[in-house]
């Protein structure tokens, strides 16, 4: 079921971490911790994150559970960057952390972006707080002396702001703010007019639902290979609590273990959370 | 004290602190954690996810609900049904250092004997949990929370096997003493409680039920005193073994339950929060010093 | 909309945020912040606490243990028994603005009878509420959690006033709605629920009970669930109204349990929290939009 | 049933109101507020607090309800000082508070000590943190013009540190290491020999529950007025939950509208919390 199967094993059980470093980027805050316990991490993988004080009470007994957090850098030395989009509770806590505090985490998890094969040119997206795995996994594939497109879309130039901490990017955004004005599906589309017809090419994307949906409908109407990491609402991040699972064409399957990346010719459609 | 071994049905244990049915998977957690998982994990015996007769895909998404203090779940029992979780699961749980407990649940008294003649004779498996929170078909009493529907079921498992059964019974009862005694004089060889409380949420934005199940089982912290009340009432109750579970944390959580009576403590929930929580759980227990 | 007046067993409310019984009383209240709190309350109707036959010193403390997300008591109905409640306080809480509910507990058939009988008719009193918590001295039964004995004592009310009855019914039942179905049939006004879960705690360091009545009552966010749950499925069996209660601490909570059918909310544990929680309450849940 | 009917009336309902200041003392913590709302408060008084934010996470839920603490200090212009002795989750949060974090307040509530007579030495008595409200009636007295004598017994001199903020303090540790070595009982013992014959006296004490017992015991013994002002949990400290009685002559009496202070004759003996 997973695009991968060599996938980083984490140690087992939970361990407290200090904060490194605490950066706001636009509306975004990025944290950064330094992980000795860690394996090195595949892009698309994800932690479980918690903070070792004061979870729970910012809002009536709310945040419970740990929140999933894929990282947006990794130096392969334990160093892990997590870039938090607060909606909240949890999210507004792991944005509140000063220098110092720990956190607590388990992972890296789940499956992980797979190396795209080396006749295609990898074309990554990222919507949004989407970005972060995106990002993660441009440095993965630099390192890996691969050439590749990003595109990033935004609501804005305040998020967009995100996009001017890396080259290269193509942005786009929602009001025109920055970038060009439109979809990170109409910047695919030119990015793809550009190309010489022979360039084969695949998609890795992350985003809100919406956009997964509209990758997933592109890549299967042009027949391309197509990435998909998806974002669902998870208690354990490991395969316990069956509570992450995702429509696929073969039944139900938890995010958290056969995921969160899928091909997106494994789904018929790209499930939204919320009642039904 | 505590960590000392326990005797629990006939069965030798080496510390009193188990998982609660359904929030451990040892297979995927050893995909995420290494192949050693399942010879080290941190309970003194395992209990499988309820397995049916029938393959279940579960509750539609979303599936979880976070409580202040808890969460809410409807997952919906989903499993490879009997077979495939024979064939395929029950070799690798047998690698497993610990006693192995199946929990099962029939949706009629039929598959809950498909089920005990299946799994009591196996080798691999010590003891069977009986999961009795569905309805009985017919007449629509959910069989856990009905001292007599209950012991009807129980003694009809009771001639089909040997094998120790412990009666897992739901909280959602006006008396749940009333069932565990009932499921005592019909044979049961332990009591498990509590399973989850029914619970419902509503989604913030369109104002209907959050959960594809509609209502959900609360589980966590949030239901800890009254875990703790009803399996005070059990064993007061009863004579034989009793696994207590409902919102265990900390040490002090499991140690209140011994106190009131439990031979094991169960951890659910605690172990999405920590996976190796149990064994936290079970070194914070061995420090306080239990009732004599 | 729901800033507007809401009838309610024929009385015209100002809006939909009452009081829970037990968790406020005015008299006292108006020795702290001042003999203008009688005329002030948060409230649109204020429910006594419960009134009994006899007075009650209550359980002996300690009376209060916190939880995770909530709070157990074990207060044990201290009252000035019927005739002082009369005598003294009602009086003062007749000075209120709001429609008075008057909340009783018998022990047995013949006090539930005196209490109505005494309050029934009284000009200050608009509604009983009956408190129907207790068990049954002949059956051991727990009225609130058996239909039958529930129907039975409704119906014997029913002939003795005309003032709205309202069933104030238990959580810990294996089936609430059939509780409220029979006390529809019985001819009660309206259904009032939950009351607070049984729960349990032990003394950390004598590792026994620690409340005076041994077990206590679960209050606040850590029923909130549980809570809506019975008031969705009692409302969807009922047709005459429900005051829903159990953990509202924000407008949403309110709202959450007005969506499931209740017509009246009451806050409880949450006035502990601030005296003046029913005003935000109230105020939270008028900028949310119902479902029609 | 209460010392004084004159109390003053606080505001209905629960404000948010910004920490001023914070510093340890010893092991205690010390901080203040203005509050603007509320009235001139009498000593032995006390106010249910809590933090504006993260009340709730820092041990699994806990604190969830307000906390209730009498004010060491107030200077009739709602500048209130809270000493904090940290026992559990609540005034863990509490002590942990920033210059500028919001408190929950609610209160002054309570009866708080009378006024001793004019004809009675008031002899003040504080075993730890019972020291708080003490100081306050210090205050009071003094400002109107009275004598009194303080005596305030400490588990050892880190303890003791509180007394070296005030001058003219009898200072008792159950250690020696600062102060007299004994109990208060010892030091009110040589305090009222050393008194005239003639000179009668008033107790007013606050303290764990066996020092206050003791107090009990003595004053019924001597034939003395004695105010003791209990501590017991509360859940509301307004009169709405029936939580917080204590047993006396008279039956189980709320603390929190009936007490805190209770005239040492209206006690058959000083409740402890805890299972019977
Ligand atoms: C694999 C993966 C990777 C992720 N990577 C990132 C990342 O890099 N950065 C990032 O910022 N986020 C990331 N997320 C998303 C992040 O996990 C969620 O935003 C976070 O869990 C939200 O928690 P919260 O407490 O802030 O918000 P919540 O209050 O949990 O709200 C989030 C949504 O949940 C619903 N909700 C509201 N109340 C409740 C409730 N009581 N119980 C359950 N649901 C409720 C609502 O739909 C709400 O919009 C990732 C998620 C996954 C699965
Ligand atoms: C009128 C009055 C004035 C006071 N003035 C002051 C003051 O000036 N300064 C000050 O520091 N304190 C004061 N106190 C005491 C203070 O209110 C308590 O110490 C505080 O409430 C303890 O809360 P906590 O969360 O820190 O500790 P808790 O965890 O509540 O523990 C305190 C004690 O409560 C019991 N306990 C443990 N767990 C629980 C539980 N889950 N639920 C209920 N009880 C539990 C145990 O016996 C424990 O020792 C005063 C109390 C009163 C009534
Ligand atoms: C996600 C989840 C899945 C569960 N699945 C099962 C199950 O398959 N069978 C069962 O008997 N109980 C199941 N339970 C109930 C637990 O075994 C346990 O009784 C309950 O969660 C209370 O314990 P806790 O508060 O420690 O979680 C499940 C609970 C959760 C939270
Ligand atoms: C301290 C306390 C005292 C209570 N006393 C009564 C009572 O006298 N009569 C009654 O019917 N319910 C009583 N209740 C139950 C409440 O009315 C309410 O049903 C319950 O607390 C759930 O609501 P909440 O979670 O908002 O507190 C009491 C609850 C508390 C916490
Ligand atoms: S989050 Fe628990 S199984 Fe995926
Ligand atoms: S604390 Fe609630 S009545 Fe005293």
């Amino acid at each position: 079921m997973s695009p991968t199967s060599d996938r980083p094993i984490a140690p087992f059980g939970r361990r407290a971490v200090p904060v490194d470093s605490v950066r706001r980027i636009g509306p975004y805050t990025l944290i950064e911790i330094t992980d000795l316990a860690a394996p090195t991490a595949k892009a698309g993988q994800f932690h479980m994150l918690a903070t070792e004080s004061n979870w729970g009470g910012t809002s009536g007994g709310r945040p419970f559970l740990a929140r999933a957090i894929s990282f947006i850098s990794s130096n392969g030395e334990g160093r892990f960057g997590f870039l938090l989009h607060t909606v909240g509770p949890g999210t507004e806590r792991l944005a509140d952390v000063n220098v110092g505090d720990n956190l607590l985490v388990v992972g890296p998890l789940g499956n992980g972006f797979s190396d795209p094969s080396e006749q295609l040119r990898p074309i990554l997206i990222g919507g949004g707080i989407g970005a972060a795995p995106v990002l993660a996994m441009a440095d993965q594939l630099t390192a890996a002396g691969r050439d590749y497109e990003v595109i990033l879309g935004f609501r804005d130039a305040s998020h967009a702001e995100l996009a001017s901490e890396r080259p290269n990017c193509r942005v786009v955004t929602d009001d025109g703010s920055t970038g060009r004005h439109g979809t990170v599906l109409d910047e695919l589309q030119i990015l793809i007019d550009s190309l010489e017809p022979s360039q084969q090419v695949e998609l890795l994307a992350c985003g809100p639902p919406g956009m997964l949906e509209a990758v997933r409908t592109f890549a299967s109407a042009e027949g391309l290979e197509a990435q998909l990491a998806l974002e669902t609402p998870m208690a354990c991040g490991y395969g316990a609590c069956f509570g992450c699972v995702v429509p696929t064409k073969s039944g139900y399957v938890r995010a958290c273990v056969d995921g969160p990346v899928f091909m997106a010719s494994q789904l018929d459609r790209v499930f939204a959370d919320g009642p039904l | 004290m505590t960590g000392n071994p326990v005797r629990f049905c006939g069965l030798q244990l080496e510390h009193r602190i188990i998982n609660a049915s359904g929030t451990f998977d040892p297979i995927a957690a050893s995909r995420a954690f290494g192949n050693d998982v399942i010879t080290s994990l941190p309970f003194s015996a395992f209990v499988s996810k309820t397995v049916t007769v029938e393959p279940r895909q579960g509750n539609p998404p979303p599936r979880l609900w976070e409580l202040p203090s808890g969460m809410m779940n409807s997952i919906g029992l989903p499993n490879k049904g009997l077979v495939r979780w024979v064939e395929e699961d029950l070799p690798i749980l047998s690698r497993m250092k610990i006693p192995l407990i199946a929990n099962v649940m029939g949706f009629e008294r039929d598959q809950f004997s498909t089920l005990v003649e299946a799994l009591g004779g196996k080798a691999e498996i010590s003891a069977l949990e009986l999961n009795v929170s569905c309805p009985n078909v017919e007449t629509g009493t959910i069989i856990g929370s009905d001292p007599f529907e209950c012991g009807q079921l129980v003694s009809a498992m009771r001639l089909l096997t040997d094998s120790p059964l412990i009666v897992k019974i739901t909280p959602n009862a006006s008396d749940p003493a009333a069932v565990a005694i009932s499921a005592e004089a019909a044979g049961a060889d332990a009591i498990s409680l509590i399973n989850t409380v029914r619970g419902l949420a509503l989604d913030p934005v369109s104002r209907r039920p959050w959960l594809g199940g509609r209502t959900g089982g609360i589980s966590g912290p949030a239901i800890r005193a009254a875990s703790l009340a009803q399996v005070d009432a059990v064993c007061s109750q009863v004579k034989i073994p009793v696994i207590a579970m409902g919102g265990v944390s900390s040490g002090k959580d499991a140690a209140d339950l011994i106190d009131c009576g439990a031979t094991l403590v169960a951890v659910g929930t605690e172990n999405f929060r920590d996976p190796m929580a149990a064994e936290r759980i079970r070194t914070e227990l061995e420090s306080i010093s239990l009732v004599p």
